[in-house]
């Protein structure tokens, strides 16, 4: 019921903004999005976190029974903590915006707050119909962000994310809707639900799954991004306004990421396992490769952009480790990430708002007209860097670790007690660890031009009308949390990692338990099944399947005849 | 198993007793931290006095007395104090099934014997830092002493973390602490360069690190020092390596030392990622005294002492370290040699001593090389604090052709007897404890048998005569001789600094700098270092020669050094069975560790190896000591002041000219090419940086064109398909309806051929 | 099922006429409708030809009505006649807007679409 | 199945030959009576698509006759409404005036309205003439008159250019015939696969009201005096699971109710029907509308209050643009006039 309020609340507010005056629009989505933030960490408080399944918090109604459609909504602790990421950036970005957004006030929070209701929306879905519809819905407001508040090339840009996100998504869901399909066609009913098709989705043979998983990683690959389908989020990011970068950054890319850990790895164990160490080249390449175009850019805010291709590059690396340390280093990434690259974006927005410029040519050397922000950047700029005590380091180097257990160890047994299967190892943590170096020179080069160095302002430089030279207390009050989260995470993370402990085991231990060869892998899943969870899936799962065609077909006949 | 030598067994014994330090220990890390946290809400009550140095002094004094007070009631103990669970993860019961790393501390004799040196050093080098910083106070003051503090936490966890990550959390720590520091004058481009530098180029050592220690988890299980030690598995490699079964053990566990040593190489500026260091020295010198010589650049040591007996698994690592080591040691002395600037002159010699530190402490000889590692705090600081003090007091100035005379220039007494004591130790004159130091490594070189080991040995005895040489020419250049000097170019360094914000508020200055500087060169006077200054230069001196006497304290265990490290992991083969485990790891001869293991250790070297037919251990003394004292001499004849020793050796009468000019001009590329670094920087530049400049703006072409360029290819082909089909959109309504109409009447059409 | 019509309150009228009789007539006046809209170009009679299909689809419905001796396709004739209404009610506003600006009824004058 | 979709040929209904010849004779006759730019082959066109219209008609009744034995060309009304209808229509379409055109939709709706006749749906063939050729068909003349320019030397007898000529006639009559073809194809087809329910609505719909049935089941009795019930008797009812009264117990398949012969209960009878108790058209069409569609009967309602609103404005605006522009033109001259006086 509390995550149906993170939902509505949100929506409430929109609506109060669309019919109060522009002048109220900031402070009604401040409120509300404190309001959700109180509410957010009630539903944080009553969450049972040794629990493994999506079954807490749970509402659920119907929605269209014909099809097996239900609005239905729960959390496991994985998607509570993204929850949670989502529903705190909320009043950092509204809080955030206050002075840059100056027109159409009205129309901006209250997609932002829209936003952010899909967002949560998509965490907490249990319908597979629910989750995709959310998905979806998140590009609308996203594009009206860029689209009506971004920078000089924002239609473009935002016109390119559209498309090139949904194109993506539209695949994914040819996916989702042969899984249902199947599931149909398995059980003789419709049904949406996530943990139902999930079932169906194991039972499908490797070669099935294979292209299960191909349609999933074409929607979410596109969403993380990985290398090869990355380039609309430089764009996105250099032309949103800050507030949307902040949630592009933050929360969006995380849909793909999370789509990959509760789609892809449950549903396609074995294709999983087959792809892991050609989507791990991928993500490596794209760790290096974007962190290398990094260190070219000018453009600070597409050089964080690129960073983003980077950073999200570790956490595929640490799902496709499919061990219980990559999986959760993956897991906290998506966290921690929303924590540094949102406070990076959202300090360059501060610079921005005083110099109308993102160029590195143009500012330099801000340390001594702005030290408060110069020390906020140099501390985030750490965290994004994964420097050990900050956020960034303890979900990185555990993708890293996951990814080096996760090798041909299996070999020795007994000798290398801290290896799982898998099938990455340390070659790939090796290079995938040169995008820690590469990460340093690019943010270092940036600090350096940025923070450090003689004081260089751009000549048509004017003070701005409302806000100070450095930064002013509401500017201070929204990058606090970020950073106090940042040291929090960094030091103490073993609560997170406990949290997350349950529901992540439970999906790696499926997907190793398919360890044993090539043709056996979907019998042992279903004798392992079996044995797991009773008999609520028969055996003989293909014998029933052709009696049910035979009976369609029969009573087809029968229906002919009548005439 | 069963062929061991009973001592290793009765190692494994003695270190499985790990028991659980007293909760006070805590206050070791944490009053650094309580440094940080009160000096940070200094910054932001903008505190415009000296308070946050005493807050830092107060605090590193307390974590001083702590690791005193530890030092007495734990010593020789294995003690482990946990803080809180930092990393905690479990995917099941068996062993290597839990990703644990606590925020807890490993407390042991190595520990102490560092944590000793690090916060005492710290504890001096804040108060002297208190006075040299003064002309930041209000400004710069708070942040450099939150670095100062959060570098002093940061090594605390580096060399008292309970587990592989605590240290890999300290090892970045202090590179971030070096980053901020050497970055302190932050309007110097090249001080930013510089702290990039040293950022990036330790980062390539701690990929190796990183990869090393997630070699260890997988290996064996474990992250935490106290089961990593303990563990069956290392017991039975090292067993297996001791009797000659050196290829029992797996290829990837003997690659951990190798990737291990590569972090090593990084924090300890060895070749090839040594650059970062000398250019390091454009931080604030207490920074350099602290930081890049005594503390975080013996890292690596503390690393591999630490970590010894994976490192006795590799058939490699310790050869290729102690090689390293001495071409390191060799490389930055003749570097040294040829530079002016004296903190940089002081900066290779770091490098070249850490190199003497891996040689030793490769070669076997691990009290050795922490031996050395703990007199070279002292004198280096000495050294280094000593060279801050005439920064500071000449404006700035380093360049030793510019500086001459300050033996006979009031006020500057202390500072001169500082760096005499500093300049004996390092070049090693008879009876200092930088002597000992180091004759206990050269002599190891020729005792332990090893891969050219006697040539190690011959190299390190030539490169300790060049340090003798090179330091003293610092000596005689700028202390002896007639007074002459030159203000610094202030508008590079702090002073810099301090202008630009002497408009801002003047009040925050005391007015004695500030007139100084605001006068420039016409009226340029020498301030000469006040009483914190002198006070830290004088305990330094003291300590510095009194460290000799450690090597006297328990002399049957090669001094106090040797005494702390037997009950450490550092000491594991060594005392008793050094010699022997080193010739099981070369000649893999089991049969003569029972041999030797009961003879008396010291008698036994003589038998692996010897100098000129001596024993070496005994003749290093006299023989080092000639090394040293040509290498003096030769600095006094050509660089010694006339008048100097009767006026027989030097000739120099004015700062910026000597009998060497003579000599460089005649050796002429070659002198030139050492002041050049042997171009190195520029080879890297060359060779690393330019050519992945280069890449990156391929990748972002390729990015921009192809990858980008493919994707907007897919977008714009519906836009084609659209101009192909556009004609049929007539926008007039009768054609609307006459293809719908159509349309649908062939659809019934093609309904009706299929359903005939 | 022919003998209850009597008693159904459907007269007995169809005899021999199929339900085939209606649908024919019904299909060639919505064609005629049709053909009518496509080829003619004054607004007026365009929409003229629409009525026209209306027409065509209500004689279908009220056949089918009859056949099934329901009451549901009358029903839906109903609102096909109240569609029809509205849409003569706006379409001949439309015209007459649209005539106001052209001063003419020719449909294909109105093809601002065309690129 | 495709074997008994392949039985139901056309050949049951119309043989397929004169079908299709009609149909394209009738193709060339619609595209000879098309308006066109130069010569004018309307009668031809006529006359031709009336011999086609008129043969389809005729050997569908002589197949009729066929199916229905010695009868005869059965209902002639049918084919003489049908042929008034689909005559008229193609003049609509083809005649260059649109007042025309109009008049002979009307015509067309009368005779449309005699096939609605011959259905048995009285109310709807009523409401059409009242609604279409009331109401809308004179609402589109006096459009047409409203909005037909003013007749010029050039435009003769009134016609518009664009009247004379039509549109692509070619291309619209061969796709308006293919689709007539396939068409009739299928419905032949599929006519006689269509099956009917037992229950006559009309019968349901009186089992929801048996007063009714008693009343004119009293009736019966009184005015025959055979049949029907006696006033003692009443209907009899079910009783619910609860005991209380349940429903009537009339079965509108064999159309006979029970009755209760005594008042206090015990012995029933069943009765017949009488043979002319049925439901009537309107009464019909009006129980199904508000029974079985009140939603889309308001829906329809706000849709023709919609189509008013938006006649009014779309009519409106253009006047009230116009008064702006006047006023405006009037300001500025007034101000003009100012300037150039002061």
């Amino acid at each position: 019921m509390v995550l149906l309020l993170l939902i509505v609340i949100p929506l409430i507010c929109a609506g109060l903004i669309v019919f109060n005056p522009r002048e109220q629009a900031k402070y009604i989505a401040a409120g509300g999005s404190l309001v959700s933030v109180v509410f957010g960490v009630v539903a944080l408080a009553a969450f049972n976190w040794s629990q493994g399944g999506m079954d807490q918090l749970t509402f659920t109604t119907p929605w269209v029974p014909a099809l097996g459609l239900n609005f239905d909504i729960g959390a496991d602790a994985v998607s509570l903590l993204l929850i949670a990421l989502t529903i705190l950036l909320g009043p950092i970005c509204v809080i955030g915006s206050f002075t840059a957004v100056v027109e159409n006030q009205k129309t901006f929070y209250a997609w932002l707050l829209i936003l952010q209701s899909a967002m949560v929306g998509v965490f907490c879905a249990r319908d597979l119909v629910l989750f995709y519809i959310c998905f979806e819905f998140t590009l609308i407001p996203m594009y009206i962000l860029i689209a009506m508040f971004g920078s000089s090339n924002r239609r473009k840009a935002s016109t390119k994310f559209f498309l090139y996100t949904f194109t993506g998504s539209v695949i994914a869901l040819a996916g989702f809707a042969y899984v249902a399909w199947q599931h149909s066609v398995f059980t003789g009913e419709w049904s949406f639900n996530m943990a139902a098709l999930g079932e169906t989705a194991r039972a499908l043979n490797a070669s099935q799954q294979a292209w299960v998983l191909l349609a999933l990683m074409a929607g979410f690959a596109v969403k993380v991004p990985l290398f090869p389908v990355h380039t609309w989020l430089p764009l996105a990011h250099t032309e949103a306004p800050t507030a949307g970068s902040v949630i592009l950054a933050g929360v969006l890319l995380k849909l793909g990421t999370y789509g990959v850990y509760k789609f892809a790895l449950p549903f396609a164990p074995a294709a999983v396992l087959d792809y892991a160490p050609f989507m791990a080249v991928l993500a490596i390449i794209g760790i290096v490769y974007a962190g290398l175009i990094c260190w070219v850019q000018t453009d600070i805010k597409k050089l964080v952009a690129y960073s983003s291709v980077s950073h999200l590059g570790f956490c595929m690396l640490g799902l496709f480790a499919v061990n219980s340390v990559g999986v959760t280093g993956s897991v906290l990434y998506m966290i921690s990430h929303g924590f540094s690259t949102g406070a990076l974006f959202l300090m360059i927005g501060m610079m921005y708002e005083r110099y109308h410029t993102r160029s590195m040519k143009e500012v330099s050397g801000l340390g001594s007209k702005m030290p408060v922000w110069s020390t906020f950047m140099v501390f985030f700029v750490m965290a994004s860097v994964g420097l050990p005590g900050l956020n960034g380091f303890v979900s990185e180097i555990m993708c890293l670790f996951g990814t080096f257990q996760s090798g041909p160890w299996t070999g020795q047994a007994g000798v290398t007690p801290g290896a799982t299967f898998g099938m990455l190892g340390p070659v790939f943590a090796a290079f995938a660890g040169t995008g820690m170096i590469v990460a340093a020179i690019y943010l270092l080069y940036m600090t350096g031009k940025i923070v450090w160095g003689p004081t260089r302002e751009p000549d048509d430089h004017h003070a701005h009308e409302v806000l100070p030279t450095d930064l002013s207390a509401r500017e201070i009050g929204v990058l606090l949390p970020l950073a106090a989260g940042c040291l929090v995470f960094g030091l103490y993370p073993a609560p997170l990692m406990k949290a997350v402990e349950a529901p992540v085991n439970d999906t790696v231990a499926y997907v190793q338990s398919l360890n044993t060869g090539d043709t056996g892998r979907v019998m042992v899943w279903t004798a392992a099944h079996e044995d797991d969870h009773g008999s609520d899936h028969n055996a003989d799962h293909g014998d029933t399947h052709t009696d049910e065609h035979a009976q369609d077909e029969h009573s087809e006949d029968h229906s002919g005849e009548g005439h | 198993m069963t062929s061991i030598s009973p001592t290793l067994a009765s190692m494994a014994d003695t270190a499985l007793h790990v028991g659980s330090a007293p909760a006070w220990v805590l206050a070791i890390p944490l009053l650094p931290m309580l440094a940080v946290v009160l000096n940070t809400f200094s910054a932001i009550f903008r505190v415009k006095t000296k308070l946050p140095a005493w807050i830092t002094i107060a605090c590193l004094a307390g974590s001083f007395l702590a690791t005193a007070f530890a030092f007495m009631t734990l010593s020789g103990q294995t003690n482990v104090a946990t803080g809180w669970k930092w990393f905690d993860l479990s995917w099941g019961a068996g062993q290597g099934q839990q990703f644990i790393a606590d925020f807890g501390f490993y407390i042991d004799n190595l520990t102490l014997l560092w944590m000793l040196f690090v916060t005492g050093l710290a504890t001096l080098i804040a108060v002297y830092a208190s006075e040299y910083m003064e002309h930041d106070v209000g400004k710069g003051y708070t942040r450099f002493f939150v670095a100062f503090g959060l570098f002093v936490f940061s090594m605390t966890c580096l060399v008292m973390g309970d587990n592989m990550l605590m240290l890999y959390l300290g090892w970045e720590g202090v590179g971030l602490c070096s980053y901020l520091l050497i970055g302190y004058f932050y309007k110097k481009p090249a001080a930013v360069a510089a702290a990039k530098k040293a950022f990036i180029v330790n980062r390539i050592g701690d990929l190796g690190l990183a990869i090393g220690v997630m070699l260890t988890f997988v290996h064996f299980g474990t992250l935490e020092y106290a089961q990593l030690f303990q563990s069956e598995q290392l017991a039975g490699y090292i067993a297996a390596v001791l009797e000659g079964r050196a290829g029992d053990v797996p290829l990837m566990a003997q690659l951990i030392a190798v990737f291990l040593m590569i972090g090593a190489f990084g924090k300890s500026a060895q070749f090839p990622l040594y650059v970062w260091l000398p250019d390091a020295m454009e931080g604030p010198t207490p920074v350099s005294a602290l930081i890049h010589a005594a503390t975080m650049v013996t890292a690596g040591v503390y690393l591999i002492a630490r970590m010894l007996p994976v490192f006795l698994l590799s058939e490699w690592a310790l050869p290729v370290v102690a090689w390293v080591g001495t071409f390191t040691a060799l490389l930055a002395a003749t570097i040294g040699m040829a530079q002016f600037d004296i903190k940089r002159i002081m900066a290779y010699s770091t490098v070249s001593q850490l190199g003497y530190m891996f040689a030793g402490i490769a070669m076997l000889s691990s009290v050795g090389g922490v031996y050395h590692v703990v007199t070279h705090a002292f004198f280096k600081a000495l050294l280094f604090l000593c060279c801050g003090a005439v920064m500071h007091g000449f404006a700035g100035q380093l360049d030793l052709r510019k500086l001459s005379g300050l033996w006979h220039m009031k006020g500057w007494r202390v500072v001169s007897v500082g760096m005499l004591v500093g300049c004996l130790n390092l070049a090693g004159v008879p009876f200092t404890a930088g002597f000992f130091s180091k004759d206990m490594i050269i002599a190891e070189a020729f005792v332990t048998p090893g891969y050219g080991y006697s040539l190690l040995g011959w190299t390190l005895l030539f490169t300790a005569g060049l340090t003798a040489y090179y330091t003293f020419r610092v000596f005689f250049r700028v202390f002896t001789g007639p007074v002459q000097y030159e203000p610094g170019d202030e508008h590079h360094g702090e002073d810099d600094h301090s202008h630009d914000h002497a408009q801002d508020d003047a009040h925050g200055h005391d007015g004695h700098s500030h007139e100084d500087h605001a006068h420039g060169h016409d009226h340029f006077h020498p301030h000469p270092p006040r009483f914190a200054i002198n006070f830290v230069l004088a305990t330094l001196s003291v300590l510095a020669v009194l460290a000799a006497g450690l090597y006297f304290v328990s002399p049957e265990k090669h001094g106090w050094v040797g005494d702390m490290l037997e009950e450490s992991t550092a000491h594991n083969l060594y005392t008793a069975d050094h010699s022997a485990a080193a010739m099981f790891l070369i000649d893999g001869d089991a049969h003569a560790a029972h041999d030797t293991h009961a003879d008396a250790a010291h008698g036994e070297h003589a038998a692996h190896g010897s100098i000129l037919g001596f024993n070496p251990h005994e003749v290093m003394y006299y023989i080092s000591a000639i090394f040293g004292l040509t290498g003096i001499g030769l600095a006094a004849y050509l660089h010694g002041p006339r008048g100097m020793v009767s006026g027989f050796l030097g000739n120099r009468v004015e700062a910026g000219k000597c009998r060497m000019d003579a000599v460089a001009k005649a050796f002429d590329p070659i002198p030139r090419w050492a002041e050049n670094k042997w171009y190195v920087d520029e080879f890297y530049h060359f060779l690393f940086v330019r050519p992945l400049w280069v890449v990156s703006y391929i990748f972002q072409t390729i990015d921009k064109l192809l990858v980008d360029g493919l994707v907007n290819l897919f977008g714009y082909l519906p836009r084609l398909l659209g101009r192909g089909a556009q004609p049929g959109q007539s926008g007039v309504l009768h054609g609307y309806a006459l293809s719908m109409a159509g349309g649908v009447g062939v659809i019934l059409f093609i309904v009706v051929l299929v359903t005939l | 099922m022919m003998t209850t019509l009597a008693q159904s309150g459907f007269p007995e009228a169809m005899s021999s006429l199929t339900l085939f009789h209606y649908l024919f007539i019904s299909a060639v006046m919505f064609t005629l409708g049709l053909i009518g809209f496509v080829t003619r170009r004054n607004l007026i009679v365009m929409f003229l030809c629409t009525e026209m299909m209306f027409q065509a689809s209500g004689i279908a419905l009220i056949a089918f009505s009859r056949f099934y001796l329901e009451y549901t396709g009358q029903v839906f004739v109903i609102f096909v006649l109240t569609v029809a209404a509205a849409e003569a009610a706006m379409a001949l506003a439309l015209v007459v807007l649209l005539f106001r600006r052209h001063e003419t009824l020719d449909g294909s004058v109105w093809s601002l679409l065309k690129g | 199945m495709s074997a008994s979709r392949g039985a139901a040929s056309v050949e049951a209904v119309i043989s397929p030959i004169v079908l299709y010849s009609m149909i394209a004779l009738g193709a060339v006759g619609v595209l000879l009576a098309l308006p066109r730019a130069k010569a004018n082959f309307a009668l031809p066109g006529f006359l031709i698509g009336a011999v086609a219209g008129g043969v389809v008609l005729l050997v569908l009744g002589a197949k009729a006759v066929d199916m229905d034995g010695a009868r005869g060309l059965p209902n002639l009304y049918f084919y003489v409404f049908g042929f008034v209808a689909l005559a008229a229509s193609l003049r609509v379409i083809t005649h260059p005036k649109p007042v025309y055109s109009a008049l002979y939709f009307i015509l067309t709706i009368l005779a449309t309205c005699g096939l609605f006749l011959i259905l048995s749906a009285e109310f709807m063939a009523f409401a059409l003439v009242i609604i279409y050729a009331g109401a809308i068909l004179i609402t589109y003349l006096f459009v047409i008159m409203l909005a037909t320019q003013a007749p010029t030397e050039e435009l003769s007898e009134n016609q518009a250019p664009f009247d004379r000529v039509a549109r692509e006639p070619v291309m619209a009559t061969v796709a308006g015939f293919l689709l007539l073809a396939v068409l009739s194809t299928l419905m032949a087809r599929g006519v006689p696969t269509l099956t009917v329910r037992p229950v006559v609505k009309g019968d349901q719909i009186l089992t929801e009201l048996p007063l009714r049935i008693e009343r004119a089941l009293r009736e019966q009795h009184m005015l025959t005096g055979e049949g029907g019930i006696l006033p003692t008797e009443t209907l009899a009812r079910g009783v619910n699971d609860d005991g209380s009264p349940g429903a009537y117990l009339v079965d509108p398949i064999d159309r006979t109710a029970v009755v209760r012969v005594d008042a206090d209960g015990g012995a029933t009878r069943v009765v017949a029907w009488p043979e002319d108790l049925t439901l009537g058209n309107v009464e019909g069409v009006g129980y199904e509308l508000i029974k079985a569609q009140p939603g889309a009967i308001e829906i329809a309602g706000v849709i023709l209050l919609m189509a008013m609103l938006g006649a009014v404005v779309l009519a409106r605006k253009q006047m009230q643009i116009d008064e702006d522009a006047k006023r405006v033109q009037a300001e500025g001259l007034a101000a003009g006039g100012e300037g150039a006086s002061s």
